[in-house]
């Protein structure tokens, strides 16, 4: 067995910069490292290092003890996880597509959630894979899967839109004694735009923080994974055509959310503004708008507005994707209304 | 072993008087006429009390197996009776609990489900090298399920040693096998896993521990996951609500001649094993066991309401609605 | 085979009050005796006649072809009835409790929820079974099922509250050519207070619709299921030691929601509650609250309030699941709350 | 026959060719090496354009049985290419469409599921008491799925027409069939069903014509589901991204020789069935009509981006976001 460490993880370690999907790698490969009850299960992760290539070399580093290639069951592997992680190790579940976690649904609702309430002691679980649409992959490998499980007490839910964030945060969510899952936006794995340096020593970003990626005064914008990127663009938009400034929260977390970040934001600008790639009717933004109904309808001075994907399922024709996924340009408009009113 | 016979069928008697005194509000499940396959299933593995033993999940009609495993009768009745001084706090029902020193976990009510996690705690076993099997029990009906067969594939797949005992009581609820399965002896499912398989009369619980024994020592010694079809009938209903009108009462009355009890007593007796009076005192032990079990129980203290919201997260607590507080959330406006 | 009428559904025949349950019989049977396109599929609804006998004597009377006792497998037959509705057929599924749904998430998410858009046609499906609390029965028999699905465009959700629109919703839920979530509360199913005597000749309920459940003009008041009723409890208290008055508004179809009644309602009002007995965070009190806020924020004279159970698995004693629901006692506190703000 | 394994090819080939000059934004799948496992179950069913005849779940690698049912070419490449005249409208992927007169259903990603739902197209023949019988095509991977499981089970126990043709092509991705299950032929799967299982060289088209017609003859009297396992080899990448660097380059070359197109060839030219003229002029025309197919479409519009609404529900129609109306939403303050 090769011991050697893949060389595409060294990027950091020659200070160079990463992509989203290099620092879920890094991430991955620290943890491993440093703790050996961490392991990997999933479809095609040994030799093949994955669909995506986030495990590539790994099976030669850890082993076929610690990278498990698995039959295609996303429930009897998941469930599986459940048990080894009973067992004091520290299962980490990759979906090839998170689309394929439907067959997982049940245990993982019925099963994993419930287990720490039902007194089966910690449940140290992640079950990440990527999500999310814009490279035309049809119906099955676009969705995203927050809204199945965000309904789901036990859960914790956890969707990054920068390297940095990618692998501090999955660090955070490997080390955490919940299950957690983990969302990758497949169009943010290897944009360019993202690549940054990474720091050398271990971090992590703790679970349940947002961030706030811009300070504004006029609209508070919420959202997360790729339309972060959209609603800076819109900001900048926004900023050079109106003269308006956003201030724009990355929730990072889902589940639980950082109720108190963004009620602090809209406390300050009085507007809301919820960006989400995910269809609309059920989408996220329902439980922010309660949330800050309940907790800063004082502070409201104007509707509380969505900008989300319509309520549909994710076409595969790149005409009908893009029409089905919000844009910049949507982000705008709600925007500009929003500072207007 | 005629000890933990007694036990669970005085242990489920007993549950079955306090169901109608109304101390019970959850469903009753029953495994009379097949109590001797979850004691001579679990007589077969290696039980200790230190986390290094064989490893159970069983269901509500393996509760002779819990039983052996060191779950206490008292933990049992606390579970039905939903006390909160129970080992899930009032939380889940029937005998759905975990003790990982002793060796068992607690199941969940969707079917199946165990098969996969049952796979993964012996994937641990073959990942760490311990010398360890498991053991997960399901009804003839729980096989139909997609849990059921992508927990037991990927045990086989990736060689866990891994024992399924399919509880083969003739009956899902108010369906026969057939309604389930184009197979009669569930060992015809074992090549399609590549898997051993065997069948044995569940009733006679000295079979049953031999069988169990051979597949835990094929699983031991490095052959992969097991299956144990277990034939038997289900002699009461479904639940304790079901009244079973739906199955021929010859055959219960044809299944009683072979009560797993009986038989063994029998056998015990015939072989001068046991004197009567040592029998008797056995059963009476079981008998007073539960009585003063339950006794303690109906006497220990219901949960709490507040902590429902306890435990949801290990690093969470469950908000208090505010609208039960005294005071409106402060936090409003 | 007996031709005969099962006993059990001559009541309205005679003019006799009948259970909501037995309304649901009354519509399966007559939809069933209506169009023989209609059947049954699921666990025990033969012989047994279902679980909680809603089918009870129905095999006796349409024969093994119309009442078919499956396998022990949610996704195989939920899918399998997905098959027989392109074949012209129309379906009505029952889950012996909707908590076992789950292993048909999968397939009643990625496929039949999307079958008409990928152009296969109508997809007339009923998926129907017993949901909800209150009677101990633990994690897995008491669940709430409607937010596992209302983020997935392509279904429709109904939840009744009365036997009068079980029977109606139900039988426009057969009649309708999209797959439709029937959620049925056991604790009403046999509830001595909603007998009621229904109409003898045909009628529907059509989806879509909510009902104004007692007008009022202090606060507006959304619910459904049994949660309905202790609305109507809180509303009687409220009246009775305040004076005020609550606008019930019953949604009984929760997608697609009907936006329309409730934007109303709360512009009369000024205020709103939702009660749900579902958990709260992600439940669908957000998504009333967003829709509101989108398009009556103008009208809010306080916060968007919501009683709900705790975000907690359903706990099996007593006492704890008597906390985990949501209490007549906590619609009162929080409807006088808005009534005061 | 041979034409519609030459049509199986031609059509694979050329929408590479279209991949690769950027036309198909989404995954190819290629069934190098299995055309004749598709073409020979399809031919021994029974064809027809109305409604009658029997019944198709093809997957991305049984282009070839999809062709034979009537799926045509031009829509073929309408799916691929994402064509708003395409019998999806550019909604769907790959060849998954429906034709209800013609006998086919569309597939979804999700392994398995299409198990369940063809045992309900064939549950629907026998309720009907119509003769018809369903196949549903499925990798040696996807059996490791619950859905699998779950339809299969359904099938046999209801006693449904059904066929589940397993594509044994030895790979499921990247992943060797020994990672998926320890059965090394399906047809060990069979008896775990109660159910027909028979295993034939995919790549004889007569062989695998001849297997099929029996299982469907099994099937259409009486006997329910069958399983057929087809052996043959994944001869390229899982999809087009795929270099296969996992396989051994000496096992693709073995297979090679045994393609199923020159294998049939060389017997219909040994055995003088058909003239190399009459050959040529079969995979001529093949290559003609994709190509002139593939043409037609390349000029074919996209659809407009508003139809993604349009659709989800037979009865509603999902609104335009006001972000992309000229003016704000009307109903907003
Ligand atoms: C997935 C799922 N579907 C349905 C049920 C409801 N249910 C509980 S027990 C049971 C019958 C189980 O039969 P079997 O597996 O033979 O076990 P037995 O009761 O005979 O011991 C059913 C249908 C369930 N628990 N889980
Ligand atoms: C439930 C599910 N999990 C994972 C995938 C991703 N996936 C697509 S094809 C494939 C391999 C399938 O192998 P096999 O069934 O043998 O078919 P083949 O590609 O060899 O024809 C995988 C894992 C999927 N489509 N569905
Ligand atoms: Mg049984
Ligand atoms: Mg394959």
């Amino acid at each position: 067995m090769d011991r050697e460490t893949p060389v595409h993880l060294l990027k950091t370690k020659r200070g160079e910069p990463v992509t989203l999907l290099e620092a879920i790698s890094e991430a991955l490969f620290e943890e491993m490292s440093r703790d050996d009850r961490v392991f990997l299960m999933g479809e095609d992760i040994g030799v093949y290092g994955g669909a995506f290539k986030v495990t590539r070399d790994f099976l030669g580093h850890f082993g076929p003890q610690r990278v498990i290639d698995t039959p295609i069951a996303e429930g009897g592997f998941t469930g599986a996880a459940a048990g080894a992680a009973h067992m004091g190790l520290r299962p980490v579940v990759e979906m090839q597509f998170m689309d394929f976690i439907s067959p997982a649904y049940d245990v993982i609702t019925n099963y994993i959630a419930t287990s720490h309430y039902r007194g089966a002691g910690p449940m140290p679980l992640v079950i990440r894979g990527p999500v999310g649409g814009g490279n035309r992959g049809g119906p099955f490998h676009s969705q995203n899967v927050e809204m199945a499980f965000f309904h789901t007490p036990g859960l914790k839910i956890v969707y990054p839109s920068t390297a940095y964030d990618a692998k501090g945060l999955l660090k955070a969510a490997i080390r955490d004694d919940n299950p957690v899952i983990f969302e990758e936006h497949k169009g943010l794995y290897r944009a360019p735009a993202l690549r940054e340096v990474l720091p050398d020593e271990d971090y992590i970003v703790p679970l349940g923080k947002a961030r706030t990626v811009r300070e504004g005064t006029d609209v508070t914008v919420v959202s997360y994974g790729a339309m972060v990127h959209k609603c800076v663009e819109a900001a900048d938009i926004i900023e050079q055509e109106d003269g308006g400034s956003l201030e724009i929260l990355d929730l990072r977390t889902l589940l639980p959310l950082d109720e108190g970040a963004i009620v602090e934001s809209v406390k300050k600008t009085g507007k809301l503004l919820i960006v989400h790639e995910d269809t609309r009717t059920g989408g996220i933004a329902g439980e922010i708008a309660i949330r800050v109904s309940e907790k800063a309808f004082e502070w409201l001075d104007g509707p509380i507005l969505r900008v989300t994907a319509i309520d549909a399922p994710v076409p595969y024709s790149g005409s009908l994707e893009d029409y089905f996924l919000p844009q910049t340009d949507d982000v705008v408009t709600a925007a500009r209304y929003l500072a207007a009113y | 072993m005629y000890g933990a016979l007694c036990l669970t069928r005085a242990a489920e008697e007993r549950l079955d008087l306090l169901q109608k005194q109304g101390h019970v509000e959850g469903g009753v499940y029953r495994s009379l006429g097949q109590e001797a396959g979850a004691v001579g299933a679990a007589f077969a593995l290696r039980r200790r009390t230190d986390g290094t033993g064989d490893f159970l999940s069983a269901t509500t009609r393996a509760a002779g197996a819990l039983f052996l495993f060191g779950g206490e009768v008292v933990d049992f009745f606390r579970q039905y009776l939903g006390r909160g001084t129970g080992p899930t706090r009032g939380r889940g029902a029937n005998l759905y609990w975990s003790d990982y020193e002793k060796g068992f976990v607690g199941g969940v009510s969707p079917l199946g489900t165990m098969v996969e996690v049952m796979a993964g705690i012996t994937l641990s076993f073959s990942l760490r090298d311990e010398d360890r099997v498991g053991m997960v029990f399901y009804g003839d009906g729980a096989s139909s399920t997609g849990a059921w067969h992508e927990g037991l594939n990927v045990a086989a797949a990736l060689r866990c040693p891994l024992i399924v005992m399919v509880e083969n009581n003739q009956w899902a609820f108010s369906t026969p096998t057939s309604g389930n399965t184009r197979v009669s002896s569930f060992t015809e499912k074992g090549p399609g896993y590549g898997i051993g398989a065997s069948s044995v009369d569940g009733t006679d619980v000295l079979a049953v521990f031999d069988t169990v024994r051979r597949a835990a020592a094929l699983a031991r010694s490095g052959e992969g996951a097991q299956l144990v079809d277990l034939q038997y009938f289900r002699r009461l209903g479904h639940a304790q609500h079901d009244p079973q009108d739906y199955v021929d009462p010859a055959l219960i009355d044809e299944w009683q001649k072979k009560d797993p009890l009986d038989r063994f007593r029998a056998f015990l007796a015939s072989d001068a094993w046991a004197t009567n009076e040592e029998l008797v005192a056995i059963e009476e032990g079981a008998f007073e066991e539960c009585r003063s079990a339950a006794e303690q129980v109906l006497a220990e203290s219901l949960p709490t309401g507040a902590d429902a919201g306890c435990d949801v997260y290990s690093d969470l607590i469950t908000p208090r609605p505010w609208t039960r507080a005294d005071t409106p959330d402060p936090m409003l406006a």
